[in-house]
């Protein structure tokens, strides 16, 4: 299947993290893409849980936010916003985190607050909602985002949500005992954390795809692994899965009916 | 049922300047047609709590009603950014608006504790985190057995809070389905509650035992208000109008544009326009 | 489901000799099939943890396997005085027992931080109180914004839990409604859980999205064991035997007639003779 | 209604005390039959708590343990323990904590914990169950226990639950902002904390119960209101309403419906 689009392919690449085993604390946007193609893929028994309250959720077409109605009627259970954070985020039940970057820097680490200085901001961004808890309380954390020279950048101007700090033992030194960022995929390629310095190296390239591409959309200098390998281009089901969510979920909702 | 009143009358018998006041839902549920009545009411120096401030809090903003706002992720779901909040926070329009700002963690504990009863919420978060630098009411408590030193922050108590839920019982018992977010927490939180409903019923019979019901009590006025959580849904009785978040985009981008359709939309219009706004995402069943 | 084994297989895999166990029940749907086959098997050095140990906790001290036991209310719910105890208390009978004694609100809130992985629970209590003095585990925390002095207590995290529920459906979810006590928490708070359903079925279609569900992933094991509530009581299946209760009164009066007692009903028993004792408290529907 | 016993007059004197807007929280025994005897006389809308969970309760039939199917049957809604125990008892929701009593000394405090050494006991009673933070988050409290000098004793052993320690301002000191005990009712009498000592104070004799009596039966000097007057008998509708429901309960628990 090598008409795959680059967005497809990070999905697909994303989706294929995640184990049937999982219990998965979903972002909006690309991740909660990727955790229901690994659902209707590989892992069929996958528990996906929105911070809305809705665990072990199936919905038939993507969300538009973490709090749409499709989540709830397809939940095993649908609890309180302070029990899904107190009982299941908090009390470590949850193996994966799944976080969205606005801006992001070699060392998972994720700014979605401010641009500029946070009292006086050049630009106000949402904030972080579940992302700072989710970092530190889940099993380990995978992040997707297209890559972008202002996206991926050299220092982040607020650490919304702490990946790996300034690298190495950061998270221990934090008496964090979770793992934190093990996984990054961009529209270009995967990534995973130096197992020393922890910052994020490239481990495979997505199909058709330079060097020079990663590097060229990325604000720090790229490392790339010794033994970076293609990744697998998508396979006819997970693209067809990928392409009728994605039709079923536009149907839906350009339609009146939520 | 002696607490059922209009929705203007809660709002003016409950909501004053000056307030701390939550209108809260978490997609779901959100009390649209309350919000809107406060700004048709033109209430000033209010603090703004809510989790998830959206469309509502952007328009409260907008009308310069709010000195503060507490939230956890100011964003218009599915969208993108709120822009009313930006052009405030980021160039004091209309009005300065001063900031508190938590995780998702922090403000469900800050829920949770508030009605509670307590004067804080302990938790273990914010470990790395930003916002522990830059707001002062993140503070620690080092656990008396382990030495683990968690966060602390201060409970929500608001001096009002506004919900819309599904129904009410001819006793005034109100009920709460489906994505319940910290509605039933925001409603014991504070100091008075006023809950918009879809319909009253003759009794909750059919109600499961566990179900989130909030007893007549707890609640200081209900108004019925079918449509009221519109273009926000309300499960089991409309979904959501996808379109009209879309559209706030637009409106919200321009100064304009955006006084334009509040007075058009919110402050020509009344509570009794929220029924046919909803009308065509009921379901057909 | 391949969670679904024998009670007897469940509990020889996921009790042993000195763990922390909690067998949690609140007068409804108290596990006292599992209870019997932990008895069968014998374990001992348990710390046994319950709000409201009962019937089942006096059973099992009485029959020495108990070395603590962690408790808010120690009494036959209804009757009277748990004799067993009493007599391992005060007359160390047939072991010493070791006690940790809490208030309710307490034992509850440490559940609670137990399921939300906190080292310790905080809240307003013991105020006066005297257990304060004589139970070291009973600390205090200060609020860092208001200063108002709380009590502080260590979370409930038991080893393995075991609980008993309505139903399961063929996917392994558990179901548990009407008074659900702390059922939850304990689930959520242990290393392990086993539990005993009255019955499975094949879905939970027509189950409420807020009813108290269990997923799968949160339990060990589950074992298919109608009855097993008995002589407690299961909402939906089966009325409490408020004679047993009387009877275990003055079965447990006595040590001879106890120990006489605990080899006919139990150890000469299986988890299947449920099933016809709870029978007759059937409802006719 | 001269024929009603001793026994009776008590439920019904206590019932009485219980306004139709209160919140309660109701201990088994005497006070559940108080309670309900209220609920189904003077205050049909009073809301009526048990520490099992369940709110708003209106049993048919008295409960024999405080988690009985009737009680959620018949709530309005049915909540987790520590739901209870936070949201509804600690955040201040209950208007009046109705309690027995083992053993009571004339400041309102109670024991139901030990006889003797609390490390080395006589007798080991229950413990304290929710009484330790009902009594102190109750906007006010209740007592009702049939007088004998064992109880109602000079000094109590241990303190399960707090009442006004050792008289005057002792709440206060421990930094309780609620009433404690502002009513005992007895087999005998009714009465009810002095404004300063808060030592319990006959405020009236039950029909044909003599000063004496009360004094035989209680464990220290008893003080008697100037203005003491004699409860009024119960009417015919309280006496007829508690029998009804004594009736329907033996008959209820002595049958194997539950």
């Amino acid at each position: 299947m090598s008409d795959a689009t680059a967005d497809e392919m990070m999905t697909v690449a994303a989706s294929r993290a995640l184990r049937p085993d999982d219990v998965c604390f979903v972002g909006i946007g690309a991740p909660s893409a990727a955790c229901n193609l690994a659902r209707l893929t590989h892992a069929p028994d996958i528990t996906l849980i929105y911070e809305s309250g809705t665990i072990g959720t199936a919905p038939n077409v993507l969300p538009l936010s973490i709090g749409d109605g499709e989540l709830c009627d397809t939940a095993v259970t649908t609890v309180s916003v302070p029990e899904m954070f107190r009982y299941w985020l908090q009390g470590g039940r949850v193996s994966v985190g799944f976080l969205a970057a606005a801006q992001l820097d070699r060392f998972g680490n994720i700014n979605t607050t401010v641009i500029g200085d946070y009292h006086n901001p050049k630009v106000r961004l949402p904030g972080g909602g579940g992302a700072p808890e989710i970092a530190s309380s889940c099993g380990e954390i995978f992040i997707t985002m297209k890559q972008n020279p202002r996206g991926m950048v050299n220092k982040i101007e607020f650490y919304t949500s702490f990946g790996h700090g300034d690298g190495g033992d950061a998270r221990e030194k934090l008496g964090i005992a979770t793992k934190g960022p093990t996984l990054l995929v961009t529209d270009l390629a995967t990534w995973k954390p130096d197992a020393v310095t922890k910052e994020f190296t490239v481990t495979s390239l997505h199909p058709g795809v330079a060097r020079e591409q990663v590097q060229d959309t990325c604000g720090w200098p790229v490392a790339f692994a010794e033994d970076a390998n293609e990744t697998p281009a998508p396979t006819a089901l997970e693209l067809n899965t990928l392409r009728d969510l994605k039709a079923r979920t536009k149907a839906a909702h350009s339609g009146t009916a939520g | 049922m002696g607490k059922v009143v209009s929705l203007r009358d809660a709002v003016e018998a409950n909501l004053s300047d000056g307030d701390v006041v939550a209108f809260e839902g978490f997609t779901h549920l959100i009390p649209h047609a309350a919000a809107h009545e406060a700004i048709r009411q033109g209430r000033r120096g209010l603090t703004l709590i809510r989790m998830t401030p959206d469309i509502i809090y952007d328009q409260m903003i907008g009308m310069g009603m709010a000195k503060k706002v507490v939230f956890s992720y100011a964003g218009n779901p599915g969208v993108g950014l709120l822009r009313r909040l930006r052009d405030a926070v980021e160039n004091a329009w209309p009005a300065p608006l001063e900031i508190e700002e938590h995780s998702h963690a922090a403000m469900a504990n800050a829920y949770e504790a508030g009605a509670a009863g307590l004067p804080m919420a302990v938790f273990r978060g914010y470990r790395g985190a930003g916002l522990a630098d830059v707001n002062p009411n993140i503070k620690t408590v080092d656990c008396p057995f382990t030495g683990e030193r968690l966060a602390a922050v201060p409970s929500v108590r608001p001096d009002v809070t506004f919900i819309h839920a599904q129904k009410a019982n001819k006793k005034g018992d109100v009920l709460i389905e489906g994505i319940v977010g910290i509605q039933k927490e925001a409603v014991l939180a504070a100091g008075r509650a006023v809950v918009t409903v879809e319909e009253v019923v003759d009794n909750f019979d059919d109600v499961h035992p566990n179900a989130c019901v909030l007893p007549n009590w707890t609640m200081t006025a209900i108004c019925v208000v079918p449509g009221g959580a519109h273009p926000s849904y309300a499960h089991g009785y409309y979904g959501r109008d996808n379109a009209s978040y879309l559209e706030w985009d637009e409106v919200s981008a321009d100064r304009d544009r955006f006084s334009a359709w509040m007075k058009t939309n919110v402050l020509a219009a009344s509570a009794s326009d929220f029924v046919d706004r909803a009308s065509s995402f009921r379901s057909a069943s």
